[in-house]
């Protein structure tokens, strides 16, 4: 029995079930479409739909995050490995480590990390 | 994901898997209706007030228990309007993004160690995945798409804030929610969850007592990846309108309301499972818990009550905490994300690391 | 049987999201696009064993490489009109589509000469603990190396990425 | 499973990449065409490392996924400068360097 059936079937299942609940409305509720109902939630001043920027704080993150999940990924290797290596592996991976923590000092020295 | 294919014969393998998963999609679809009921009745109780209690059938009002049917029922049947301007294709897939994560995520939890069902040992957990807790920051991952797509497709100003607030925050909690299982693994030296259960058979070998830091960053990171309460701001009424779902109607805005709980549900499992046991009850260890109740079967099934009975204290943390504690403003969120858990991850992993080097 | 059968479904599905991300005129699209395709591609990982690097591809990739993109998409924030690339005249169409199927058959006869034989069974041992030892071990210098790479990384893009004062 | 078969693989997606660098104007397209150029080099070194039965080829794979990583953090970090300096992301529009 392929080891992979559990997980294709389970994956299937799922956007399966996601698609029907998905596309359920579609054919079960009532449907008036009116020009009101068409519009986006809007409150407040009315404004047009502006197309401005949103900050580059989010990119900022998003990168960030990236570049210290890899060294999280790293550190669950380290972590398979540990008993084993035992002095060598932890030296190893500190300095790994350190050097990340220095890129980290960095982004906070430069306030990349400030929200207004 | 490295999955070690058991030495069962075809037929039996075939029907215990899909029985298997069957019992996931069971509790899956049953966890939203419980929970949508929890999270009228306790903060009812905590308020002193009486939560739901008028739907019924004659005389059988059952505490309200069927006002979370009758809640299904409508959502089924609302209208549900499709803003114009927004991008179809990704307004319906939106939705199923959220969905199936949680789905893998909950199979991958074993609810026990093995049955024995004529004779032949079948291990309780739907995908024996030996990556381990890397297979659920896996799926963590993909569950920022249904936030992302579904704030983009429904082009309104506040609805792409409310997604980019929103995957922005998931994204800086999985980081420490990943640093926090790392010291995890070092102690048990495994990554396979029905392992590190093993490894926690005595009391005080729990997760919570030989590293307590990590069971405060995951706590704390548990909250954030499902935007629970005082990290719920890209929902947040006062502010973004109900955030990146705003213009979803009916079945659409239930499909995130079960992805939300089936991944809260799972990640409680998953707190029981690293730092309270699993399925090892606090005094009695399992060989005693087996002669004691004659058969493994029946162990297993004590077990299996245990794990929940966990689970589900965690899932009344989780509605206890959103009555009680006030909303986290965005950067604050933001700073004990980045320059608070971070860091004390990293340190965690460092103490971890020394203590356990001391007996090489 | 089975294996024949799982491969030919995920390889037919890797090459039409792949081919998908090239052609699309969305970027959304491309972007989802791409996150199928390297799901698909951890999946191909899986089967053959190499279940860390699965695990690792889906994590890194498709849960952080390519929700970059997505980020940025949303950030630039751009209407879809003027983000939507003209409508790509047909013989962009057929060019791709020959020198892809072209290359494709050439490269898959010069392939099918070397018959280098069967990979072995396709599936390795758990091997995530051998990777870890050989990593720390031999591949030291490099882990050390990916670690100022990384630091680089970071400063490079908090430089250029942050507003000018 | 012959081991022609994930190469080809490998090779379609390559071409897809090669294809989708030289055609898209768009730049972002260009850099998933790189994503997609990169994947194709992990296929191979994966199947490599399965056929030969040695693990060396799984580690590379880590390396070349944390290079991908840093390439497309720094080129999205450009394309966020460009288009703040241009308003378009468009690669014609880019012809101040011309002579």
């Amino acid at each position: 029995m392929n080891p992979y059936l559990p997980i294709i079937i389970i994956l299937g299942l799922g956007v399966a079930l996601g698609l029907i609940l998905s596309g359920f409305a579609h054919f079960l509720g009532p449907r008036h479409p009116t020009p009101a109902k068409e519009e986006i939630f809007e409150c407040g001043v009315p404004t047009v739909a502006s197309r401005e920027r949103m900050s580059v704080k989010f990119y900022l993150t998003a990168i960030l995050f990236i570049l210290f999940d890899i060294e999280t990924v790293f550190l669950f290797l380290w972590a398979k490995a540990f008993r084993s290596l035992a002095w060598f592996g932890i030296v190893e991976v500190a300095v790994f480590v350190l050097i990340l923590v220095a890129g980290y000092l960095y982004v906070l020295k430069t306030g990349a990390l400030e929200w207004d | 994901m490295g999955l070690t294919s058991s030495e069962l014969p075809f037929i039996v393998d075939l029907i215990a898997t899909l029985s298997k998963i069957v019992v996931v999609f069971l509790i899956g679809l049953n966890v939203p209706p419980i929970m949508l009921w929890v999270e009228r009745r306790v903060p009812a109780l905590m308020q002193r007030r009486r939560g739901p209690n008028r739907v019924g059938f004659f005389k059988w009002r059952l505490w309200g228990l069927f006002q979370a049917v009758a809640d299904a029922i409508k959502l089924i049947f609302k209208e549900e309007a499709v803003p114009a301007m927004a991008n179809k294709w990704f307004f319906h897939l939106g939705p199923v993004f959220s969905v199936f994560p949680a789905f893998l995520v909950l199979s991958a939890m074993p609810f026990g160690e093995y049955i024995e069902v004529m004779g032949y040992q079948i291990s309780l957990v739907a995908v024996q995945v030996n990556v381990g807790f890397l297979f659920i920051l896996a799926m963590a991952g993909m569950a920022i798409y249904g936030v992302a797509l579904s704030g983009w497709a429904s082009t309104s100003k506040y609805t792409l804030l409310g997604a980019l607030r929103a995957s922005a925050q998931m994204i800086s909690y999985e980081i420490p929610l990943g640093l926090s299982l790392i010291p995890i693994a070092l102690v048990y030296n495994s990554l396979d969850l029905t392992e590190i259960v093993k490894g926690q058979s005595h009391f005080w070998q729990w997760g919570i007592f030989l590293s307590p830091l990590s069971f405060i960053i995951f706590l704390v990171c548990m909250f954030a990846e499902t935007n629970r309460t005082p990290f719920d701001l890209a929902e947040a009424e006062s502010e973004l309108v109900v955030g990146f779902h705003t213009e979803y109607g009916s079945t659409k805005f239930a499909a995130f309301f079960l992805g939300e709980y089936v991944s809260m549900f799972a990640l409680s499992l998953l707190c029981s499972i690293l730092f309270f046991g699993g399925w090892h009850l606090p005094l009695l260890s399992r060989e005693n818990l087996i002669n004691l109740t004659g058969s493994v079967n029946l162990a297993a099934l004590v077990g299996v009550g245990v794990l929940f009975l966990k689970a589900a204290f965690f899932m009344f943390l989780y509605v206890w905490v959103r009555w009680t504690v006030p909303r986290f403003r965005y950067d604050q969120l933001m700073k004990l994300g980045w320059k608070f858990l971070l860091p004390l991850g990293l340190a965690n992993i460092a103490v971890t690391a020394g203590i356990l080097a001391l007996n090489f | 049987m089975s294996d024949q059968l799982v491969f030919w479904g995920l390889a037919g599905f890797i090459t039409l999201s792949s081919v998908a991300v090239v052609t699309v005129r969305n970027p959304v699209t491309a972007a989802v696009a791409l996150v199928i395709n390297l799901f698909l591609l951890a999946g191909v990982y899986a089967f053959q064993g190499a279940d860390f690097v699965a695990a690792i591809q889906i994590i890194v990739y498709t849960g952080a490489i390519v929700v970059l993109f997505l980020f940025v998409i949303m950030i630039l924030n751009l209407d879809p009109e003027h983000l939507r690339s003209p409508r790509p005249r047909i013989w962009e169409h057929l060019v791709l589509g020959v020198v892809i199927a072209g290359f494709a058959y050439i490269g898959y006869r010069f392939l099918d000469s070397l018959d280098v034989g069967k990979v072995a069974s396709n599936r390795l041992p758990d091997n995530t603990y051998d990777v870890a030892m050989i990593l720390f071990s031999n591949y030291l210098w490099p882990f050390e190396i990916v670690s100022i790479l990384i630091l680089l990384a970071i400063v490079g893009s908090v430089a250029i990425a942050k507003k000018p004062k | 499973m012959p081991i022609e078969y994930y190469f080809s693989l490998a090779l379609v997606m390559f071409l897809c990449g090669v294809c989708g660098v030289l055609f898209r104007r768009n730049i972002l397209f260009v850099l998933m065409s790189i994503e997609l150029m990169l994947n194709a080099v992990n296929l191979v070194f994966v199947s490599g490392s399965t056929f030969l039965k040695n693990l060396d080829g799984q580690i590379m794979v880590f390396f070349v996924i944390t290079v991908a990583a840093c390439e497309a953090a720094v080129g999205l970090a450009m394309v966020i400068a460009l288009f703040r300096r241009y308003g378009t992301i468009k690669s014609e529009f880019f012809r101040i360097l011309r002579g």
